[in-house]
């Protein structure tokens, strides 16, 4: 028995909201990037069942263009939390209001 | 007008775009510090731009081309969405894309070359003039919503970084109206498309192909609110960001505080332009695509229209600040346009049109002069200035043509389209016209207060006010002589633009 | 099929979970390399061979190597020492719920429509499926693969910079 | 023939004003003075030819020379419409404009501002000539309100006296108020017949029903212009401030050629007013009305250039009753007897004033004839002239006037009455003012050295004079009649009798001046009291002006700070914040959406994303909420 598209588009589902609550109530910037790659993660997955529901490759590119995207995304966050940290600025979000007029 | 033919292959409209641009990348490329160079290289691209624009207007032919529309160009875009690169001149734009091109040259001339970070500000102001003029250009209703955002972000930065005063407050009340009104755009734009697609079965942001179909169709307001027309809907989307650039009462109180921030050669164009876009984009969409909602609100925003030319007026009654009355008075006379434009028929439209070319010509020139009181005095206070024509006898003359020019005196240009503005609202609505009658009154008030107060009378104040230099009379001439042709001989402006306005589907109805 | 899929969902959701609402960053981050494991097993279900192993070596092998590297490096304290914020589990919360039930309510309304394409998975294993992949890169995307090449680079020199420079 | 000269008419001042504007700081005064002085009177030659050429027996001229403005719905030209009205308006302009140009060259000697005066002077000529000859309604409100430009350039010539900025001001706020009602007229006119040319105008009016609303206001709306320009009832408390401009201004704008643009208008329009009985009748009345206030002011000042502007005033009350009763020829002609004597009354009294050095009382004046025998005898002819003594200019034009106004049936009889009154009280108050400040104490010697003024400017005085005595003779009436017809031949004997009458009311008049300001002075002034509150009330001009400043100015400017003050800040900008913080909770300035936390931007952003998909689904109709087709 075949398992229905629509399970794997819910599970993408959950997976990104789970993500999306995280990165709004998580302070801590490693873990709001965490909860970033979930989401991401979640968005793939739905692609990819698209894509083999539709008998079709694009969404299997777009999901590993995305993986890229991600990976270019981590190094430069991580990057930028290295340096946070090395100023001696404490590990939170909240703090790092440098946009604020 | 008619003198040549130009060659067809050379893309002229996207040049007049690029040239800016281009000129824009030599200036980013140009040390910071060659401060000489990067001036001369901003005026010689306004220049080239300057002179291929007065290329394209002689090169108009009145009454040619489908729809009227001249120097087409077409490239695909994103053709499953309908959106292309498409770009054209009629009657409508002709005449003000040449304003664009002669204000941003000014603009620039007179920039002064100590001006910190004068690099960013020419680069800033060149790609202001390739946004503005393809705000004017653009016949697809995505490319020209790109240009219509474009523009924003190098006039906040023009304001809230060179700006004075509460620069960033006026910048970003500024940005937050504008936002919103281009928010209502851009969800009005999408739904014309979609709209259009559900009637036709073709997908497409082209004005060309949505002007031939206007929407139809009613929407039933939840909770048995009772109904509203499609198109009005849409019209409140499009003239929403029109009403706020323009701006029409009462959405006007971005524009004292954004007018008195900036720096002269961005309010210039700020004033001068950029508010006559608002126009232009009524003008453009909404009394093209939707003439029945044009039909059934024009007289509602004809009337706050006429409260705007009254507001206006009295408001630069009693200021105290030079730049803030010539920002009231710029406000009432763009009452006098959006009057003429929703008036709704030939005379007032055509009225409107060149009232924007010459408010935009006078509005520049009454900047220029402020700034050059402002510049000798060190103030622009009424209260501290008098007397200046005893020191400054060829400035109180230059300074008393414009002043006639803005208080619309029979012979110059600003008579022109007050009297055609106000003859197509009288055909329309007696009492509008009566109430911009009174503004003209006003008008002649507040202006010779102005100049009166700051040029006449004894013992001159502050004494040493000298006289103008060979360059600020020649920054003002261009404009001078604008005033005099279009007030005496105006009759190349309906031979270019009559058949454009004439073809408007809310005139043909 | 259907147990399997059952099975790795939940394993999905409750690293899911675990990534949110640990305290110590180095649990979140083993959840995390647990959950991209485990969507690497739901490529496999999904008969796309070539991203389960991109997912493997990309996310779970290079990226979470990253991420708790910097952890071990760095040794942040967790969330229990930072003082209390208030009504962010409240909107977080609120806003989760919303957007799950606007997702769900789609998914049931209509399900999938679009027109199916040829690939099938038949048609996939004939040729293999990385070289299909690969083909589909290389001519179809290759506009697209370039970019993210050069944003790849653009990144790597990004974060070069960033390391060698100290903020103040 | 005439097509090519009408043009230089208007092209000589306007070449004169443009080489004296910009080049004039740069040339010598003598040139400056020839320029002027010689623009106008090349315009003279011009003028005098036209005229010939019409006596000659030429068709009146209507050329088109471009077009101004022309769309599908709307065509204006730029056209010169010459005919015996226009061209007589044009001498008058150019011949007396030329004389007092040359005085100006005297008058004006010590100025700092030569040549500015006299390329002012000359843009007014310029305009009023285009005013004059525009064949259409448009350039002839171009023309209108180009003089009303030179009239307030010149009024405040001495931009560093504040009162002279401020009759300026006030000069051209009023007379924008007339251009307006000018150009709502040519709308109510363009949108009922599609014409503004002249020609066109008078062949279709017609079509529209005589005496009925549309043709009524028509002539009103122009009316309101005429008035302004004219400064008649009640738009007239511009005039005597306006003599704060030099005196040869007052002469050629203020008296003898601008202001009585509100005849010509009347004049050439009347065609209209003959269809619009009602708006006719309202022109004679505000033109008796006015004629009489103003005469009645002019009996109670005592500075000689008001006496002269209220006296101006009150004499365009004559013209526009002549004109309002359909006595147009007779309004013409008394236009061109004023325009000499009342040139010539200004240009000496300024002479006077100069050599008082620029005191203007007449209380301080007095026994003349020996400093200015010429300034003294030619004022006399011209106060003989104004005061309607018998074989002097004026005595005919006001005569014929009085006549056509008693002669008529109805109401008219009344304003007819009314200008005879005024009569002798224009007599009384022309008077006054000679036995005052000429006559008055008779002194056996003289120790104040006045001197007589330069031959430039007393030659034009007399050139003047010797047509306030014989411009009387000049057949006007039989000269315009190709344009308003024949006038009604009045029997000799009426004629006679009213010119009887009409001369013992203007000797009363004589008498009671020569009583109370010549023989018996303690006479005048027990009247002043035994008048007190009249006389007061006189005095003030109605207190027209303080009226005008409570109900219209101060509440405007109140009005204007209310809004500056209130509304503004409070009420729109309120809103707009206002809403701003029912939105962003607490917003001040908009500002403080931009907290700087990533979480509540991503908050934000979430919301949007939400936003869109909610709009996108029902859109598509995944939701039961329907949008769009």
């Amino acid at each position: 028995m075949p398992v229905p598209a629509y399970t794997f588009l819910l599970l993408s589902g959950v997976l990104f909201t789970m993500g999306a609550v995280g990165f709004l109530v998580r302070r801590n910037p490693l873990v709001v990037f965490m909860c970033i790659e979930l989401m991401l993660n979640a968005v793939n997955l739905a692609f990819v069942a698209i894509s083999r529901y539709l008998n079709s490759l694009d969404g299997v590119v777009f999901a590993f263009l995305v993986i890229t995207v991600a990976a270019a995304e981590v190094v430069v966050g991580i990057a930028i939390i290295v340096q946070v940290y090395r100023a001696g600025r404490p590990m939170d979000v909240d703090d790092l209001d440098l946009m604020k007029e | 007008m008619s003198w040549y033919t130009l060659p067809a292959s050379v893309p002229w409209l996207t040049l007049s775009l690029v040239i800016p641009l281009a000129g824009a990348l030599l200036v980013a490329l140009t040390p910071g510090e060659a401060r000489r160079v990067v001036k001369q290289l901003g005026v010689l691209s306004a220049v080239i731009t300057l002179v291929l624009v007065a290329a394209i207007i002689g090169g108009f032919q009145q009454g040619v081309g489908n729809l009227h529309l001249q120097f087409e160009e077409t490239l695909r875009w994103i053709p499953s969405a309908g959106i292309s690169y498409h770009l054209g001149v009629d009657g409508l734009s002709l005449f003000l894309l040449g304003l664009n091109a002669l204000l941003f040259l000014l603009a620039i001339v007179i920039v002064d070359p100590l001006t910190p970070r004068l690099k960013q500000f020419i680069l800033l102001l060149l790609i202001l003039e390739a946004a503005t003029a393809g705000i004017l250009l653009s016949l697809d209703l995505i490319l020209f919503y790109v240009f219509w955002e474009a523009m924003l972000v190098p006039l906040y930065f023009l304001i809230g970084v060179w700006g004075e005063g509460r620069r960033v407050y006026a910048a970003f009340k500024f940005l937050i109206y504008t936002v919103i009104g281009s928010f209502a755009m851009l969800v009005a734009i999408l739904a014309v498309a979609a709209i259009n697609f559900s009637q036709t079965g073709q997908l497409s942001f082209d004005w060309t192909v949505l002007v031939q179909h206007p929407a139809a169709g009613i929407w039933h307001l939840p909770v048995g609110l009772g109904t509203i027309g499609i198109q009005q809907l849409l019209f409140i989307g499009f003239g929403l960001a029109f009403a706020i650039k323009m701006p029409i009462f009462p959405l006007h109180t971005w524009l004292p505080p954004a007018y008195t921030s900036s720096p002269i050669p961005v309010v210039i164009v700020f004033a001068g332009l950029v508010s006559k876009l608002g126009a232009y984009g009524f003008l453009r969409f909404n009394l093209a695509l939707f003439p029945d909602a044009a039909h059934s609100l024009g007289g509602l925003l004809a009337v706050l229209a006429t409260v705007g030319i009254l507001y206006g007026a009295f408001m630069a009654l009693v200021q105290t600040d030079l730049k803030r009355l010539v920002a009231y008075a710029s406000m009432s006379h763009l009452g006098f346009i959006g009057l003429g434009i929703f008036a709704g028929n030939l005379l007032g439209i055509e009225g409107a049109l060149v009232q924007m070319i010459n408010h935009g010509v006078i509005i520049a020139a009454l900047f220029l002069v402020v700034g050059m009181i402002e510049r000798r005095a060190g103030t622009r206070l009424r209260a501290e200035l008098q007397g200046l024509a005893a020191t400054a006898p060829l400035f109180a003359a230059l300074f008393l043509v414009v002043s006639l020019a803005a208080l619309g005196l029979p012979g110059l240009n600003g008579f022109v389209g007050e009297f055609l503005i106000m003859l197509g609202a009288w055909a329309s609505f007696i009492p509008m016209a009566v109430g911009a009658g009174v503004g003209v009154i006003l008008a002649a008030w507040y202006v010779l207060r102005f100049y009166q107060g700051s040029t006449q009378e004894a013992p001159p104040r502050p004494t040493s006010f000298g006289e103008l230099r060979a360059a600020e009379v020649g920054v003002l001439a261009p404009l001078l002589a604008l005033m005099v042709l279009i007030g005496v001989s105006p009759a190349f402006f309906p031979a270019a633009v009559d058949a454009t306005v004439k073809a408007l589907p809310v005139l043909l109805r | 099929m259907v147990v399997g899929f059952a099975l790795v969902a939940a394993w999905e959701i409750v690293t899911a979970a675990g990534v949110v609402a640990f305290r110590r960053p180095i649990y979140n981050a083993l959840s995390l390399v647990a959950n991209m494991l485990g969507l690497a097993v739901l490529f496999l279900m999904l008969n796309a061979q070539f991203l389960f192993a991109a997912q493997v070596i990309v996310y779970a092998g290079a990226v979470m190597v990253l991420f708790v590297f910097i952890i071990a490096l760095m040794n942040p304290e967790s969330d229990v020492t930072l003082p209390p914020r208030g009504n962010e589990w409240i909107y977080g919360g609120v806003f989760g719920v919303i957007f799950a039930a606007l997702l769900v309510s789609l998914l049931f309304n209509r399900g999938l429509t679009g027109r199916p394409g040829t690939l099938t998975p038949e048609a996939i294993a004939a040729v293999g499926n990385v070289q299909t992949v690969g083909i589909a890169l290389y001519t179809k995307f290759l506009f697209p693969v370039e970019v993210t090449s050069l944003l790849l680079l653009i990144a790597a020199v990004g974060a070069v910079y960033l390391a060698m420079r100290r903020i103040r | 023939m005439m097509d090519t000269l009408a043009p230089f008419v208007l092209i000589a001042p306007l070449a004169g004003f443009l080489v004296n504007a910009l080049f004039g700081r740069l040339l010598p005064r003598r040139a400056v003075a020839w320029i002027g002085a010689g623009s106008v009177g090349i315009g003279f030659i011009f003028s005098l030819n036209l005229l010939l050429q019409l006596l000659t027996g030429a068709h009146p001229l209507d050329q088109t020379y471009f077009t101004w403005w022309q769309s599908s719905d709307f065509n204006v030209p730029f056209n010169l419409y010459v005919d015996q009205l226009s061209s007589l308006m044009i001498l008058v302009i150019t011949g007396v404009g030329f004389l007092i140009h040359v005085y100006s060259i005297g008058y004006m000697r010590e100025d700092p501002g030569y040549s500015r005066f006299f390329a002012y002077m000359n843009l007014f000529v310029f305009s009023m000539l285009l005013l004059v000859l525009s064949g259409n309604l448009l350039w002839l409100i171009i023309g209108w309100a180009m003089v009303g430009l030179s009239s307030y350039l010149l009024i405040g010539f001495w931009f560093d006296r504040p009162t002279a900025v401020l009759a300026a001001r006030k000069a051209f706020v009023m007379n924008t108020i007339g251009d307006v009602g000018m150009v709502f007229a040519a709308f109510l006119i363009f949108l009922n017949l599609r014409v503004l040319d002249f020609q066109g105008l008078f062949s279709r009016v017609h079509q529209l029903p005589k005496g009925g609303g549309v043709i009524t206001a028509i002539c009103l709306l122009l009316l309101v212009g005429a008035v302004a320009k004219s400064a008649q009832l009640p738009l007239h408390t511009w005039l005597p401030d306006a003599m704060e401009g030099p005196t040869p201004v007052s002469a050629l704008i203020h008296a003898a050629t601008m202001v009585t643009a509100g005849v010509y208008l009347v004049a050439r329009m009347h065609m209209l007013y003959d269809w619009a009985p009602a708006a006719a009748a309202t022109v004679a009345v505000i033109g008796g009305v006015t004629a009489f206030y103003a005469a009645t002011i002019g009996t109670s000042q005592v500075d000689i250039k008001r006496i002269l502007a209220y006296s101006t005033m009150s004499q365009i009350g004559y013209m526009f009753l002549a004109v309002g009763i359909g006595a147009y020829a007779a309004g013409m002609f008394h236009f061109m007897t004023h325009a000499f004597f009342k040139a010539l009354l200004f240009m000496a009294a300024g002479n006077v004033i100069h050599a008082f050095h620029d005191d203007q009382d007449i209380r301080h004046m007095g026994n003349l004839r020996a400093g200015l025998p010429i300034t003294f005898w030619t004022f006399l002819i011209g106060t003989l002239s104004i005061s309607g003594f018998p074989l002097f200019a004026g005595f005919f034009s006001k005569d014929e006037i009085i006549r056509a106004a008693l002669s008529a049936a109805g109401s008219e009889f009344w304003l007819g009455l009314l200008a005879l009154i005024t009569a002798g009280l224009t007599a009384y108050y022309m008077f006054r003012l000679f036995f005052i400040a000429f006559g008055w104490e008779w002194l056996s010697h003289d120790d104040r050295h006045l001197h007589e003024a330069l031959p430039v400017q007393t030659v034009p005085i007399v050139i003047l004079a010797v047509g306030a005595v014989v411009g009387g003779y000049v057949p006007v009436a039989s000269f315009l009649s190709p344009v308003f017809g024949h006038a009604v031949e009045v029997g000799t004997g009426a004629f006679i009798g009213l010119a009887a009458l009409s001369v013992l009311v203007a000797l009363a008049g004589f008498l009671a001046a020569y009583l109370l300001h010549a023989r018996r002075p303690d006479l005048a002034v027990v009247w002043r009291t035994r008048l007190g509150p009249i006389h007061t009330l006189v005095e003030h001009k109605y207190y027209v002006d303080e009226l005008y400043d409570r109900v219209f100015v101060r509440p405007g400017l109140a009005l204007a700070r209310f809004l500056n003050d209130v509304v503004e800040p409070r009420v729109i900008d309120g809103a707009v914040n206002g809403i701003a913080n029912f939105f962003l909770l607490e917003a001040r300035e908009f500002r403080l959406i931009q907290t700087g936390r990533v979480s509540s931007y991503a908050l934000w952003t979430l919301g949007g994303a939400i936003g869109i998909v909610v709009v996108v689904a029902a859109f598509l109709g995944y939701l039961p909420v329907r949008l769009g087709g």
